[in-house]
């Protein structure tokens, strides 16, 4: 009975949703704000006492079904179930998203009440199609919350309605990552159609005992699709723009649950990948090459979020990694420990950019250390744990294990592990840069800010977690049933050392003016290696250029036929449409072309031009004259009695 | 009894409407909205207590024997599911079309009789009186075009009539010649099914009846008479148009040639699959270099309608289930946009999407509308149109990935042309014009809900709708020898 | 009952018409008109016909010529009259003539050459005219009535049509 | 060549004389008189034909030919009263049917 509990989960964000975004009892800022926060903190307390009663043994799996349709022998059964993945997922988007509401309430107090309640509603959204994403028991559950979440990113990004900047981040993000939808919903029909059945547990049997080819197919297509949504190597220019929208955004969606949620895809079908050894190498590889990829991008940027975001990729990276190494339970570790200090980070650089007056520029955050100092503190203790501060940070131990995992993978292992390596001291360069920057002196000393508590209380509990949550990683592996990696002492010593040598590596790029200066004019590497760009020019140019052809707005289609509405367009738009009615109006004149001078016609006025003028000579006979008629009188006599003559002849 | 009332009913309802205005004010749109209230309430009596048997209602009843004519009228899901949504148009445009005062009783009897053709396409089985409903559709939505348009709405009505009316000669000539060399005269589909023509008449004959479901699916090559007749068109004429017009042409394709030309359909199929799929992507790619709303969705319908195209030539289960799927889902999606846009354009004047924008600021019940309804059109899970694309997709994984690849480029492009439609209205600053004008009212607002309803609720608890089209399905695929799924 | 008389008299008519027809003056017409129609009165009498021979003498010689001469005075007859007339016949006699002739030639050789039977001449009694007349011709005679009543109001309608031009032309 | 075939012949002859002069003649007086000619033709015509038979048809015919030539006479003159005015006697210039 408890499993309907589960389907009850994400109800509370969607009723949410629904009353702010419907609005029908016209709430005002208020009830929105109270409304808000219980729908969104609604499902930590009803799935806490859950993920307790799972996680200390109380209750077993369960798959709470919601309705079930069959279509001749294949059987589309709906449900949610509780799985030690799912309950991991689920109680960290929980708290995650609890804390960012929180935290939202209060950074987002300053907009209108409409604004604010479109704001809600689409957070509230968000969290339920997380939740149903993290919860689904079969594809199309698991769909449905995957691409709600891909809608409500659309709206958060471009949620600053009037800056077209917004709307183009926007748009730019939900079409890349629709494009990986569309690969991850074609893997699924593919598994649907081997596995006869919806149900994940029918899936991946059925994708495992699928023939070589097509296994590898869908677990390509997989892939692409965790790609894509966590802006991994080849679709992540979305997520640097993606900082448009607001820090709260920033927070819940593109640091701990969306973007990580191709991570969590890969560990729900892990076997499939593992299967697939091609895969898995390439899984790892993508990963450490984004890793590697996103510190390096980091480094060189200005601008905290867009810093943040290159880290987010780069943290997912590992995690693909450690899927690709074949330990799906130690990337869920790093996934609940990155969803921790990542959405602490970004709150924090929140309050902290307030407290610098508004921009989110590192320069501007001088000084803000004094202004708020437990923001301050608590993004210090983010920091370390991103930058994976031997023993203290949670961060340290959920990146140990990735390593650990990478080398007991065998030698191929060892080489990404070393890349990893570079990663990490790369990672610990960027991630104190803020906080460096933050702790020098104020160029004018501004007061001491008032941090209100509303946002301060998360930030603190999340910097707890980022600090105790290094003992998690262990239970949690055991969970998903992998085993903790020991890779020996010399290991963990080489790993401590680059964290080590990040931080001091951060502090000379931060204080030798040449080095800061070096890092300023690296515009390519800022601009993320102008990848933007080289899609922009490859991909985004032509199809424009191809749309305003087909479409006709560039007028290079030859000249209008007739005058319908295209004409004021300039050029014929619809090649193929106007090729029919080219060809209609071609035909019709070919058809009709004979008789346009209507030769019939010409040859019956002919005969009637005649006729007239026989009428107009015989008019010459009426002359009206009283002796011409008379004449006409005396022939006609003069005949007839001839002829009366002529017969008394017989 | 029940079926003919669908059909009579309306037609004589728009006879009746024509003079209730002289009764009182607004009485010739009470009377529609009775008319066509009492249509529905007929159709779901005659639905519910029909036989289990293949169909759930049939009428036999001579027309003139002498020529082998009869009124056969026969409805199973497919055909109860298509009248419902006739209905459901017919009040919708009813609401939406209660400012129109410019011969207003002329204007809702021509809606009514709209509806009544059509019912009498989704109900006949006699070829002929198949074929006359054809024909008899064009007239009514010509005029709606032709009298109450917008700009050059002559241009638009002739170039929709002239499509129509030559399309409609290809299905004339299959007819005809079927009745003609049957043994003994007779335009009966059933008997006609098993005449047993050899494969290449089948083929010939298909053609006829394919060249004019194509023109009213709009398919690529035939499709250039909907962009003008949608932009042209009253609020209420793009509703109908798209609601009803575009699914006759999807429901003969879904009905006819597996029925009556199965070796036929078999052999044409993949050339038909290959068409849709290039409808599909080419309809994408012009919806999203239009500058006019109505046009843009106007080619999205083109892009939507080549799914079914696809999913109909699929000949699997997945697919045709995709396809009469895809039909219902984009009835209500499409007229709502289509609605949305009428409002829109009653307000400020203008569909051009440059002068539009600032929508949130202004009218915010408009814009989450909008949203609703953004969603359905890029096929958001949750939403009917995602479940009969999915379907086909999962179709054409079975016949052939290569339309199965180009189906999903279309879920792709699809957000490209979704998001600008959206981004031009809803986002950005309002424009000066469009900065004061009052939101929704309710008569625009309760069609927006109910096909909002219609859209979400089939979205999420499909098994109702599929449960309706499931014997439709399997009598189509009977006869191609495709056994259960 | 002598036919010689009556052909002598008609062959007399024949001349006088012949030369009423080609005279350029007016006056010599009407009298030459007026020689023919006593002449030919005369053949009736002698052909035993005298009711008629009587009417044509009284009604026809006198009444219709004597109207005749009224129209004939009003007109100016003069000279130059006569010397128009002439003018105006001598272009104009070839066609008729010809054509005239054309019809003369078979009444000569077909009627002159007819065997007409025999009659029994008995001469003709006015009673049994009348009693023709207003028996079995009474029709005849109604339509003969109608006629004349006609021409008597056409003249009236004409003349009266006439008179006020005449007034307003010359008032005094 | 009977007496009647002669008479009969003049009548023809005086006929044709008045037909001659109604063709022939341009003055409108000129024509009516020739026109009481070509009328005595038959009144001739009819009389000998009724004497030779003995008949008295002969005569009764001659009295209607009677009654119809003086109506003629009458209208005639009046129409050529009526006409000098407008042209002067001349039939030829009266080709229109106004008066």
């Amino acid at each position: 009975m408890l499993a309907y509990l589960l389907l009850l989960v994400p109800l509370p964000p969607l009723g949410g949703f629904l009353l702010l975004a419907l609005d029908p009892y016209r709430l005002d800022r208020r009830p929105v704000l109270a409304l808000s926060l219980a729908a969104g903190i609604a499902p930590l307390v009803l799935f806490l006492p859950l993920a307790i009663a799972y996680f200390t043994g109380a209750v077993g799996d369960m798959i709470a079904p919601a309705f079930t349709l069959n279509f001749g022998q294949y059987e589309v059964a709906l449900a949610m179930q509780l799985d030690p993945l799912s309950a991991i997922g689920a109680s960290t988007v929980t708290v995650v998203a609890s804390c960012v509401m929180i935290y939202a309430a209060d950074y987002m107090s300053g907009a209108r009440v409409a604004d604010l309640r479109r704001f809600f509603a689409l957070m509230n959204l968000f969290q339920a199609g997380m939740l149903s994403m993290v919860l689904a028991a079969d594809s199309i559950v698991f769909f449905l919350g995957w691409e709600l979440m891909g809608l409500c990113s659309f709206f958060l990004i471009s949620y600053n309605m009037t800056s077209p900047r917004a709307f183009a981040a926007g748009q730019k993000a939900f079409v890349m990552t629709r494009i990986a939808d569309a690969a991850l919903l074609a893997g699924l029909l593919l598994l649907f159609l081997e596995a006869t059945s919806v149900r994940m547990d029918e899936l991946i049997p059925a994708g495992l005992a699928a023939e070589e080819s097509r296994a590898a197919i869908i677990a390509v297509l997989l892939l692409v699709g965790a790609l894509g949504k966590s802006a991994q190597l080849p679709f992540q220019t979305w997520l640097p723009t993606a900082m448009a929208g607001p820090t709260p955004v920033s927070a819940l969606l593109h640091s701990a649950t969306m973007v990580a949620a191709g991570a969590v895809l890969l560990a729900r079908f892990a076997p499939l990948i593992e299967a697939t050894p091609g895969v898995a190498a390439a899984t790892a590889i993508a990963g450490v090459a984004t890793a590697l990829f996103g510190a390096l991008c980091a480094i060189a940027q200005t601008d905290v979020k867009r810093l943040l975001a290159y880290s987010s990729i780069s943290q997912i990276g590992y995690m693909l990694l450690a899927v690709g190494m074949g330990a799906p339970g130690v990337a869920m570790a790093h996934f609940v420990i990155h969803a921790f200090f990542k959405s602490l980070l970004f709150m924090a650089a929140g309050v902290l950019s307030h407290a610098g007056g508004g921009s989110t520029a590192i320069e501007k955050l001088r000084g803000t250390a004094y202004v708020a100092p437990i923001s301050f503190a608590t993004y210090t203790v983010g920091a370390a744990a991103l930058a994976g501060f031997p023993i203290l940070s949670a961060g340290w131990w959920s990146k140990e294990a990735i390593l650990g995992a990478a080398v007991e993978a065998g030698p191929f292992g060892q080489f990404l592990w070393l890349v990893a390596l570079g990663g990490a001291a790369l990672t610990g360069v960027y991630a104190y840069r803020p906080v460096l920057c933050a702790l020098r002196k104020p160029l004018h000393d501004a007061p001491k800010g008032h941090e209100s508590w509303l946002a301060v209380a998360p930030l603190i509990f999340l910097a707890i977690m980022s600090v105790l949550g290094g003992y998690l990683v262990e239970p949690i592996i055991h969970e998903m049933g992998g085993h903790a990696p020991h890779a020996g002492l010399g290991i963990e010593v080489m790993g401590a050392l680059a964290a080590i040598t990040g931080l001091i590596g951060s502090v000379a790029v931060t204080f030798i003016p040449s080095w800061n200066a070096r890092i300023k004019r690296a515009r390519r590497l800022r601009a993320g290696m102008q990848m933007d760009a080289i899609y922009y020019a490859f991909l985004v140019r032509p199809y424009r250029r191809i749309v305003r052809l087909l479409s006709g707005r560039d007028g290079r289609l030859g000249k209008h036929i007739g005058e319908g509405p295209e004409a004021q367009e300039g050029g014929m738009g619809d090649p193929v449409g106007t090729a029919t009615v080219v060809f209609g109006l071609w035909l019709a004149r070919v058809v009709t072309a004979p008789f346009m001078p209507d030769r019939f016609d010409t040859v019956i006025m002919r005969g009637a031009r005649e006729a007239q003028r026989a009428g107009l000579w015989t008019r010459r006979l009426q002359s009206g004259r009283l002796r011409d008629y008379a004449l006409g009188f005396a022939l006609g006599l003069g005949v007839l009695v001839i002829l009366g003559w002529g017969m008394t002849w017989g | 009894m029940g079926l003919s009332l669908q059909i009579l009913l309306p037609f004589f309802g728009g006879l009746a409407v024509l003079f209730a205005p002289r009764f009182g004010r607004d009485y010739e749109r009470y009377g529609t909205i009775a008319v066509m209230a009492l249509t529905l309430l007929v159709l779901i009596f005659s639905a519910l207590n029909g036989d289990s048997g293949r169909w759930l209602q049939l009428v036999q009843a001579d027309w003139a024997p002498s020529f082998g004519i009869q009124v056969l009228l026969a409805m199973d899901g497919l055909s109860a599911a298509m009248l419902a949504i006739s209905s459901i148009l017919g009040i919708v445009c009813v609401f939406i079309s209660w400012e129109v005062t410019h011969r207003s009783a002329m204007y809702h009897a021509v809606i009514c009789w709209t509806v009544a053709a059509a019912n009498g396409v989704f109900l006949a089985f006699d070829l002929l009186v198949f074929a006359f409903f054809w024909e008899l559709m064009i007239i009514p939505a010509f005029l709606l075009i032709g009298l109450w348009g917008h700009g050059n709405r002559e241009h638009a009505a002739m170039k929709f009539l002239v499509f129509n009316a030559v399309a409609g000669l290809g299905l004339l000539a299959a007819v005809f010649w079927m009745g003609a060399t049957a043994p003994e005269i007779t335009f009966d589909a059933f008997v006609l099914s098993e005449a047993g023509y050899s494969t290449p008449v089948q083929v010939i004959l298909l053609l006829g009846f394919a060249l004019a479901f194509m023109v009213k699916l709009p398919v690529p090559p035939f499709h250039a008479w909907l962009p003008d007749a949608h932009t042209q068109a009253p609020t209420a004429g793009s509703i109908l148009l798209a609601g009803l017009l575009l699914k006759t042409g999807a429901y003969g394709l879904f009905r006819f040639p597996p029925l009556l030309f199965p070796e036929g359909l078999m052999a044409v199929a993949p050339y038909g699959m290959a068409l849709g799929a290039f409808g599909v992507v080419y309809g994408a790619i012009l919806a999203c270099g239009q500058v006019d709303a109505k046009r843009l969705i106007a080619y999205t319908s083109i892009a939507h309608m080549s799914i079914v195209l696809m999913g109909v030539c699929g000949g699997v289960h997945f697919a045709l289930a995709g396809a009469g799927v895809e039909m219902i889902a984009h009835a209500f999606s499409s007229s709502a946009l289509f609605l949305l846009i009428g409002a829109l354009q009653h307000r400020t004047g203008t569909r051009d999407l440059r002068e539009l924008g600032g929508l949130q600021k202004t009218a915010p019940a408009f814009a989450t509308s909008f949203a609703v309804f953004f969603a359905a059109a890029l096929a958001m899970p949750g939403t009917a149109n995602f479940l009969g694309e999915a379907l086909v997709i999962t179709g054409m994984f079975q016949v052939n990935w290569a339309f199965a690849a180009i189906a999903l480029v279309s879920l792709v492009v699809s957000v490209v042309y979704a998001t600008r439609l959206i981004g031009a209205i809803v986002f950005g600053k309002p424009k000066s014009e469009t900065a004061v004008f009052e939101d929704l009212k309710p008569y625009e607002l309760w069609p927006i809900i109910a096909l909002g309803a219609g859209t979400i609720v089939f979205g999420l608890f499909p098994q109702v709708l599929i449960g309706w089209l499931r014997p439709a399905i399997d009598a189509a695929l009977l006869p191609l020898g495709v056994g259960a799924p | 009952m002598s036919w010689g008389l009556a052909i002598w008299a008609a062959t007399v008519a024949f001349g006088a018409a012949i030369l009423a027809v080609t005279r350029p003056s007016a006056v010599h017409a009407l009298l030459l008109l007026l020689a023919a129609l006593i002449s030919l009165g005369v053949g009736f009498f002698a052909m035993a016909a005298n009711f008629a021979g009587a009417i044509q003498l009284l009604i026809y010689a006198g009444a219709v010529v004597a109207v005749f001469v009224f129209v004939v005075m009003t007109i100016d007859a003069g000279d130059e009259a006569m010397a128009a007339e002439r003018e105006l016949l001598r272009h104009a006699w070839r066609w008729p003539a010809l054509i005239v002739g054309l019809s003369v030639v078979p009444v000569i050789f077909g009627i002159g050459g007819g065997a007409m039977g025999e009659g029994d001449p008995a001469p003709a009694l006015a009673s049994d005219l009348g009693l023709l007349m207003f028996g079995d011709w009474s029709a005849a005679t109604e339509l003969i009535t109608l006629l004349l009543i006609a021409g008597m109001l056409g003249v009236r309608h004409l003349g009266r049509k006439l008179g006020p031009r005449l007034r307003e032309r010359n008032p005094e | 060549m009977t007496a009647l075939n002669i008479l009969l012949v003049l009548s023809a002859g005086l006929f044709l004389a008045g037909l001659f002069g109604v063709a022939a003649r341009r003055t409108l007086l000129m024509q009516l008189i020739s026109l009481e000619v070509m009328l005595a033709g038959p009144a001739l015509g009819f009389i000998a034909a009724g004497a030779h038979h003995g008949s008295i048809e002969g005569s009764a015919m001659f009295i209607l030919v009677l009654g119809l030539a003086a109506a003629e006479v009458a209208l005639g003159l009046a129409i050529y009263l009526h006409m000098r005015r407008a042209t002067g006697g001349d039939s030829d210039a009266a080709t229109r049917l106004r008066g």
